[in-house]
């Protein structure tokens, strides 16, 4: 069976390809999926761990439960805040949004 | 008799106070009364309080001030003979001239206030005599260098007045420090100020050590009595009216310093080193101002001269001799000197000027003035039987017995001198051949005149032989020197001589043209005594400059100006730049300084790097100035001392004119150290503060811009944040 | 049950502050008259504890010590012995002073004198405090008033001069602070009792007792202020109000010195006395600095602030005798600057308000035209100068004594600062020859001589310095007892 | 099962509170809404007095996933009372006005997040509380609809957050797998030294928990969402949200991570060193007076830090103490701005002008906070920098003690230049609008708390220092 270290790089892989999209990307929607994607390595990471190291008690599933509710949650909001936004300025272009600095 | 003393000095102080309170309330006519009253009663009172200790009621009382870390600090009243005797001569005096003063300040606005301080000064003076306590004595010292400020300064309107007044209180300040000093140490070494003791424990401690404190005790006296190096104050002080005059010269301020000497003489004794240092300081004085005294032209500075002169006379006697000789000197002296200050007074008061040289025929004219000054001016000259003449003989005589040769010829050639510059002035003034108009002063003003002329006449045989030296042995002195005849001739021979001289060049006989040119004109000698017209001038160039180096006091003042007064303002001055500049600008450049740093390594934008060059430029512009202000400062100096080489040159050419020149040069340095202090970049003296300030806002500006507004450069930073820490601590961290 | 004198002497102000308060804007007169009284109130309490105090104790006396914080032994402690009630009794009195010649104030009265009585609570407090935390509290709470005093209704550079006193100042007391906690945390015996951590503090060892030390100095030098920590007190003293340079020359400069006396020399002498030769160094640039710059200057009240850097110089010069004569003469230093310098404020700011220059070479000839004035000014010139029978000469001549006796001070030290006299004397007599004497000056036309008013608050001041000048004793036995106490405390 | 609930007590009636908020807003028509604050006024005054009767009454709760302890109190009674405080400062302001339910809704749940992060004894309860308390603040943010800032606000900080949460998460995780536990305390039985996979987790941990306290590089949202958030919601994120941000930390790295503290502790010292320092220098160039105190809020996170990176226990109780009485300061400043903002935005420092003249005991309350901010006696600020100074020091961290003390004369700057707009400038109009009263008296009591937390503060410290001994 394939050991644990291959599950925890991929998640890494995953995450990272997250991080590189959330930080290359310039628009907010794609922003958003990207950090989606990290939050699902970050999910795969958890059950992975909670498959090999505590088999029997499945708190690693129960914490990816928690994480993936709370995920929908935000994106939901990211998104609500997103459209606030192109309706304001008609636009979801991230370095637009340079008002507040300084 | 201790209430009596205490009684006598309050009377005076009780006048001041009355007339600076009441300045209001009593007439400016009726307030010389309230001191000349209140001064007489303590006259009376001094009178018997000297018959009561000739009586033997000696005494002296202390008690505590305050204690200094268990040390007591005393004060105390003392009498004995010494004081007994000077406070008659002073209560005396002060009288004489209070009394004078009623018709020389006639008309005068501010009458009460010069009453006022009269009083006062001769309270101060008072209080110097009875004290027993160093510390007490330093009070009133001080006391009496404060009343001289306000009296020299009494027409403060005008300038040279307030300056003198400044300058006299500085000058004495500066001899005062030693005594300061020398009254610490003799606390703190031998544990009192109280002067009876300190005899008795003097003896235990190294003579040097004792010789060094007593040295600085005299440093005091040197400042007080005008003795050499600290001299100048005196002639400047005659800008004060002239009764004040007559009574800082002849019994108070001036004699405070002998009395110093006087009181604690026993201490001098047992530092024989220190005696020498104050006969010969002393003998250089008494000549060195006689030679200025010859050539003045101004009445009261040739007197002024002449008290320097006598006080070295006194100093020489203590120094040479005993407490008596000195004391027996000042005694006379306080008469025939307060009588010739008067004198002139009467004269100045009736013709307004007084330059000798617009002086003339007055002898007709105000017959009492011209023969009291004849007393006194005899009396000053050591023409027996009048008084300078046995005080004078005393101290020749000392010094010639103790074997201090260089001084007994210093005193003698100096009784010369003092004989001719003293008839010099008698017959420029009243056997002149000007007619001026003039009036004999009123009764007010002569009948002091006469009682000092006849004081002057007969107080010398208090310590002659005819009355077996009374003073002497009233003193406590064991027995006084036998009269050594040869001596005595040749001081008289001088005398005389000294008169002659005098009488040849100045006097004015009717029918002969006038002599107003001194002795030593060529033409004179040339067609007189035969002598060799090549010598001769020669002999006329070294005698003009001989005259003009004299006559401008050697220059001391210059001196001083060049080398103490104008570089202690330079000094200030640039002390003033540099607290303004580096103190308060340093914390400020460095700020700068770091910031600018900042900016390269962070390779900012150019507008603030412009910025802090341009600063830069500015601070070293700034830097470059000031160093060019300090050699423009040098340069000045030198410039400046050549102006005094000028100056003295052509001072030498007569023009009197050193005076605004020092001023002028004063005003030279101002402007200059104004525009130094204007060439400065105010913008970089703005300080500490602004400038961390400056440099701290700097960073945060510059801190600022990662802020940048981009919204995935935060996340990128932390995430890289994140990641450097784990690199650090992963790889760098665990060997 | 007795009275908590001291809390009342503290915080009389504080109740004046609420009084105000209550009086409408508009009513300046009630205002000024409302905030006088109640700054008068702690000078009467003063006195009636001269009455009650006991000179010749060595404990701390009124002494109220309520618990506050007990977990970290902070202490409600207040007590006073003769250094703080000496200290006391000239706040007290220039408080009145400075609250009098502030009636020439016209705007904002209700905050300025809001700000003046917050201010006296705070010296006050200072004195009374024997507890760090309280002490350091009222310490503080002098500095925010004066920075808005000056920067309200201060001179043109007010907004610089404040800041720049704030600064400095709060990096002083910041450092203290550190000190304090130090000391607290070294001491280990949970009190921040002064008095206890005397005894902690001398037993550190000196790699220990150094740091703390300086911290504290930190603080107190910059108060006296010492070279180099001094700009900041000719700005503030140029820009800031009469009243208000009135109190920060004759009060708050005293803090530095006080603390000396109350904390870093009996806490860490072994500290101190490692850093005498620097110190007596420093007192000595200080005296002869500061006489110099004065003598440059051509501002009266920059002339007065340099010669009051000058005279603060003498008070650390004192304290490095380490023997009574000279703490002695640098608590009279302390008591008689604060008169004498406190009423040269007072007569430059009249000249001032009657001239609106404060340039000397724009003045001249007062003598004549306002006799009182110019004698005043020339009376405590001669004070301020060190003439002997006034209280100025007393203090300098102890100093000497003290620098001469200590052993581990070379005399040449005390011929020095004695030297110095010529130049004090030198400057000041310059300013009263160009203010006082020569012709009268442009502005002076108009002037006029002091009012009744001003009389009544300048003559008690010249009172008491020719009473202490005259009997120093009198000045003396107040503190003289807690003087050797502090000395003993210091031996060990 | 051992759930406790009464020791939740507090928490249960807030919740309660936030449902009941929110569904009042879709029965009752948006005219007859007011009454809903004093409402939650009401309810968290009982809240805030049941967690008073509560203290000393401490255990586990909810099966061992909710610790009540002094430093759940402490968190309880600081946040509880300052909320009310923000509340006030809301009540009939433009923003909340109509739309009552969803703000005080979304205020109180938030307040409830923050409260069960504060008191988590899990991973679980802590991820849950940290997002509960995040996601309505987010809202709360984006709530001033008519400012186009507060939208561009809301986005930053709700990505920013986000990404922080992952990380956060992501180092969870990884705890998680070494341990196979969630419970802080079992982990740290179950926790080996020198796996360089755990260094990984800690600075994870330590990016996400920075972002919460603003610790600098972390801190970028903080000026951001200040700025477009009204001031009274500014408050509460720089106040409450950082208290309990800060007791999180102290729980996880104190709690399950002791055996590693090697690794991370010193980096707190460094985080500390950081944010204080930087916070102050950026602080120092601001204009607008919400970036300021934000910014200065960032480098008062920095003085707490000291608490933290000297880790004794001393130090966490006085940086607990310390931080109360800067939120009571930052809160009450905050308060200031909203009440200078009614009429129209006074966010530049230039409006706040002659204050002084305008409007004396609102010009003297901010001069209070500023003053207690610097850290001046005798002020709250100034008791909460004297502890933790003193902590620092007992510690032996001395150079933490005096890079505070500097960074407290460099904040001086900023400070005192509100101090003189404020007093020193002159005023461009003379009038100041009339406020409601509900703010003015919200000042007023934060000014008086600040004074007399200054004073009175044995009870608040005993609390702190109880809690400090937990770790």
């Amino acid at each position: 069976m394939i050991p644990l270290s291959y599950y925890l790089v991929l998640a890494a892989l995953v995450f990272c390809i997250g991080l590189f999209g959330a930080l290359v990307r310039k628009n907010a929607v794609l922003v958003l999926l990207s950090l989606e994607l990290m939050l699902n390595a970050i999910v795969l990471n958890l059950i992975a761990f909670s498959n090999f190291a505590t088999p029997v008690t499945i708190k690693g599933q129960i914490f990816s439960l928690f994480v993936m509710v709370i995920a929908a949650s935000e994106i939901g909001l990211g998104l609500a805040i997103v459209l606030f936004l192109y309706r304001k300025r008609a636009t979801i272009e991230m370095d637009k949004f340079t008002e507040l600095k300084g | 008799m201790f209430e009596l003393t205490l009684i006598m000095l309050a009377l005076p102080l009780s006048a001041f106070v009355v007339l600076l309170l009441g300045g209001k309330i009593i007439p400016p006519k009726k307030s010389p009364f309230v001191a000349i009253t209140a001064m007489a009663i303590s006259t009376v009172l001094a009178w018997a309080l000297l018959i009561a200790v000739i009586l033997g009621k000696e005494f002296e009382r202390h008690f505590t001030w305050f204690d200094v870390g268990g040390q007591i600090v005393h004060l105390g009243v003392i009498l004995d003979p010494l004081a007994a005797g000077m406070l008659l001569v002073v209560t005396m005096v002060a009288l004489l001239v209070q009394i004078y003063s009623l018709g020389y300040m006639h008309g005068e606005k501010r009458m009460n206030w010069y009453y006022a301080a009269l009083s006062l000064f001769t309270f101060a003076m008072l209080g110097v005599v009875v004290s027993s306590s160093l510390i007490q004595l330093l009070i009133f010292w001080e006391l009496v260098g404060l009343c001289s400020y306000f009296l020299i300064g009494f027409w403060y309107e005008r300038e040279d007045a307030s300056r003198a007044a400044k300058k006299a209180f500085l000058t004495t300040r500066t001899g005062d420090v030693g005594f300061l000093v020398g009254a610490i140490l003799f606390f703190t070494v031998l544990g009192t100020f109280h002067i009876p003791t300190l005899y008795e424990r003097a003896a235990s401690i190294n003579p040097n050590l004792l010789a060094v404190m007593v040295l600085l005790l005299f440093a005091g006296a040197v400042g007080k009595s005008a003795q050499l190096p600290l001299h100048v104050w005196l002639p400047d002080a005659m800008a004060g009216p002239t009764p004040v005059s007559a009574l800082i010269h002849a019994a108070t301020m001036v004699a405070a310093g002998v009395y110093l000497v006087a009181r604690t003489y026993p201490l001098f004794e047992m530092a024989p080193v220190a005696l020498e240092v104050v006969a010969y300081v002393g003998a250089f004085t008494a000549f060195f101002a006689a030679t200025i005294a010859l050539v003045q032209v101004d009445i009261k500075k040739i007197l002024a001269y002449s008290t320097v002169s006598q006080l070295g006379y006194m100093m020489v006697g203590l120094g040479v001799g005993s407490l008596a000789t000195g004391m027996f000197h000042l005694t006379t002296h306080a008469a025939f000197k307060a009588l010739l200050f008067l004198t002139a007074g009467s004269v100045i008061h009736s013709l307004h000027t007084q330059d000798i040289r617009e002086m003339g025929r007055l002898y007709p004219k105000m017959k009492v003035t011209a023969i009291t000054t004849i007393i006194g001016g005899l009396a000053l000259a050591g023409v027996p039987p009048f008084a300078g003449f046995w005080s004078k003989d005393e101290i020749l005589l000392e010094a010639a017995h103790n074997h201090f040769t260089l001084i007994y010829y210093l005193a003698l050639i100096t009784a010369g001198l003092t004989a001719f510059y003293i008839f010099r002035l008698i017959f420029l003034t009243f056997f002149g051949d000007e007619e001026v108009e003039a009036h004999e002063s009123p009764p007010v003003m002569t009948v002091p005149l006469i009682v000092l002329a006849v004081v002057s006449i007969f107080i010398g045989f208090l310590n002659s032989p005819f009355l077996n030296n009374a003073f002497g042995h009233f003193l406590g002195e064991k027995e006084a020197l036998k009269p050594d005849l040869s001596i005595m001739a040749t001081s008289v021979f001088v005398a005389f001589a000294g008169i002659f001289v005098a009488y040849r060049s100045y006097y004015f006989q009717p029918g002969k043209k006038s002599r107003l040119n001194s002795l030593l004109s060529k033409r004179i000698l040339a067609e007189k005594y035969w002598i060799n017209q090549a010598y001769l001038r020669t002999f006329g160039f070294v005698a003009d400059f001989l005259r003009h180096v004299a006559y401008n006091k050697y220059f001391v003042d210059e001196f001083y100006q060049l080398v103490i007064v104008r570089p202690v303002h330079y000094f200030a001055d640039l002390l003033y730049l540099f607290d303004l500049k580096v103190i308060d600008g340093l914390v400020n450049s460095i700020g700068w300084a770091t910031l600018s740093v900042a900016y390269s390594v962070g390779g900012f934008d150019v507008a603030v790097i412009d910025k802090a060059i341009v600063h830069f430029g500015k601070g070293a512009v700034g830097v470059s100035k000031i160093m060019g202000g300090f050699d423009v400062e040098i340069d000045k100096i030198s410039v400046s001392m050549g102006r005094g080489a000028v100056g003295v040159s052509k001072v030498m050419g007569g023009a009197d004119s050193k005076t605004d020149k020092a001023t002028e040069s004063l005003g030279w340095t101002n402007l200059r150290l104004g525009w130094l202090a204007r060439g400065f970049d105010l913008g970089i003296v703005d300080g500490a503060v602004n400038g961390v300030g400056l440099l701290i806002a700097g960073i945060g500006k510059r801190l600022r811009r990662i802020q940048s507004g981009y919204l995935q450069d935060y996340p990128l930073i932390m995430f890289l944040t994140v990641l450097t820490l784990i690199i650090v601590v992963i790889f760098l961290g665990k060997k | 049950m007795k009275l908590p004198l001291l809390s009342m002497i503290t915080f009389a102000p504080v109740l004046g502050i609420l009084v105000i308060s209550l009086i409408p804007r508009g009513k300046d007169m009630l205002i000024r008259r409302v905030a006088t009284i109640f700054s008068a109130l702690p000078f009467v309490f003063i006195v009636y504890v001269f009455t009650q105090f006991d000179f010749g104790a060595k404990k701390m006396q009124f002494i109220e010590r309520i618990p506050w914080i007990k977990q970290v032994g902070i202490f409600y402690y207040m007590g006073i012995d003769g250094i703080s009630i000496a200290l006391l009794f000239v706040t007290g009195l220039l408080s009145i002073m400075a609250m009098l010649a502030s009636w020439e104030i016209k705007e904002r009265v209700k905050e300025y004198f809001t700000l003046m009585l917050f201010l006296e609570t705070g010296m006050l407090g200072v004195f009374v405090a024997l507890d760090y935390i309280l002490f350091y509290i009222f310490w503080e709470i002098t500095l925010v008033p004066m920075y808005f005093l000056i920067g309200i209704w201060g001179g043109p550079r007010r907004e610089y001069a404040a800041i720049k006193f704030f600064i400095y100042t709060l990096l002083g007391s910041v450092l203290m602070l550190l000190a304090i906690l130090a000391l607290y945390f070294q001491a280990d015996i949970n009190s921040f009792s002064i008095t206890q951590l005397w005894k902690a503090g001398r037993t550190f060892a000196l790699a220990v007792q150094i740091p703390i030390f300086l911290g504290f100095y930190a603080g107190f030098a910059v108060k006296i202020p010492v070279f180099p920590f001094h700009t900041w007190l000719p700005d503030a003293h140029v820009e800031a109000p009469t009243a208000v340079s009135v109190l920060l020359a004759g009060v708050l400069l005293k803090l530095g010195g006080y603390g000396f006396f109350r904390i870093a020399m009996p806490s860490f002498p072994a500290a101190f006395e490692r850093f005498v030769p620097w110190l007596v160094v420093l007192a000595l640039i200080n005296i002869i600095y500061g006489a110099y710059v004065a003598m440059a200057q051509r501002d009266l009240k920059k002339l007065v602030a340099y010669s009051s850097i000058s005279h603060m110089g003498y008070i650390l010069l004192g304290l490095v005798a380490l023997n009574e004569a000279g703490l002695d003469g640098s608590m009279f230093q302390m008591v008689s600057h604060g008169l004498t310098t406190g009423m040269l404020f007072l007569l430059v700011g009249i000249i001032y308000s009657r001239t609106h220059t404060r340039l000397i070479s724009e003045l001249g000839g007062m003598q004549g035209k306002v006799p009182m004035l110019a004698g005043a000014l020339a009376f405590d010139s001669m004070a301020s100068l060190g003439l002997p029978g006034l209280s100025g000469f007393i203090g300098e001549f102890l100093v000497l004594v003290g620098v001469i006796m200590a052993a581990h001070l070379h005399p040449v030290f005390a011929v020095l600062a004695a030297l110095n006299i010529v130049l004090t004397a030198g400057y000041l007599l310059w300013m009263i020859q160009r203010v006082s004497l020569g012709k009268i000056g442009e502005k002076l036309k108009s002037i006029t001589d002091l009012s009744g008013f001003e009389l009544a608050y300048l003559i008690p001041l010249i009172v008491l310095i020719l009473l202490f000048g005259l009997y120093p004793t009198l000045l003396l036995n107040i503190f003289d007892v807690s003087v050797k106490n502090i000395l003993t405390i210091m031996g060990g | 099962m051992h759930l406790h609930l009464e020791l939740v007590a507090p928490e249960i009636v807030i919740a309660a509170l936030a449902i009941a908020t929110l569904s009042l807003d879709l029965i009752i028509p948006k005219n007859q809404r007011a009454f809903i604050p004093y409402l939650s006024i009401l309810g968290l005054g009982g809240a805030l007095v049941i967690s008073i009767m509560q203290i000393g009454n401490w255990g586990m709760a909810l099966n061992k996933a909710f610790a009540s302890d002094p430093l759940t109190a402490f968190v309880r009674i600081a946040s509880i009372g300052l909320i009310l405080l923000v509340i006030l400062a809301s009540l009939r302001s433009s923003t909340s006005v109509g739309r009552e339910g969803e703000y005080y809704g979304l205020l109180l749940f938030s307040l409830l997040g923050a409260l069960v992060m504060a008191a988590s004894a899990d991973l679980i309860t802590l991820y849950l509380g940290l997002e509960l308390s995040a996601l309505p603040a987010y809202v709360l943010v984006a709530f001033q609809k008519h400012r186009l800032k507060s939208g561009e606000a809301a986005l930053k900080y709700f990505l920013i957050g986000l990404f922080a949460s992952l990380m956060l998460v992501y180092g969870m995780s990884l705890v998680f797998g070494f341990t196979g536990e969630i419970e802080f305390k079992a982990i740290a039985k179950h926790l080996k030294e020198g796996q360089d996979a755990l260094i990984l987790a800690i600075f994870l941990l330590l990016g996400g928990f920075g972002f919460k306290i603003t610790a600098f590089p972390f801190h970028f949202w903080a000026p951001d969402a200040y700025d477009g958030a009204s001031a009274p919601i500014a408050a509460y994120l720089a106040a409450i949200l950082k208290l309990a941000a800060f007791a999180a930390v102290l729980r996880v790295f104190l709690w399950a991570l002791p055996a590693v503290q090697a690794d991370w502790k010193i980096w707190f010292a460094v985080l500390a060193y950081v944010t204080m320092t930087a916070g102050n220098l950026m602080a120092l160039p601001q204009k607008n007076i919400k970036r300021l105190l934000a910014y200065s809020s960032i480098s008062q996170a920095g003085y707490a830090l000291i608490g933290l990176g000297t880790t004794t226990q001393l130090a966490f109780g006085y940086m607990l103490f310390f931080i109360f009485t800067y939120m009571i300061g930052t809160v009450g400043a905050f308060l200031v701005v909203a009440a200078c903002s009614t009429r129209r935005e006074a966010d530049e420092i230039d409006d706040y002008k002659g204050l002084a003249q305008r409007n004396p005991l609102l010009a003297l309350s901010m001069l209070i906070f500023l003053l207690s901010l610097i850290g001046i006696p005798p002020l709250a600020g100034f008791m909460g920098k004297l502890f933790l100074f003193g902590a620092a020091i007992e510690g032996g961290k001395l150079g933490l003690a005096l890079a505070g003390g500097i960074n407290t004369v460099i904040s001086m700057g900023y400070y005192v230049r509100i101090m003189k707009v404020i007093y020193l400038d002159k005023p461009k109009e003379p009038t100041f609008p009339r406020i409601p009263a509900s703010l003015r008296w919200g000042v007023y009591l934060a000014a008086f708390a600040t004074i007399a937390v200054g004073i009175f503060y044995g009870p608040f410290l005993d609390l702190s220092r109880q809690a400090g001994r937990l770790f």
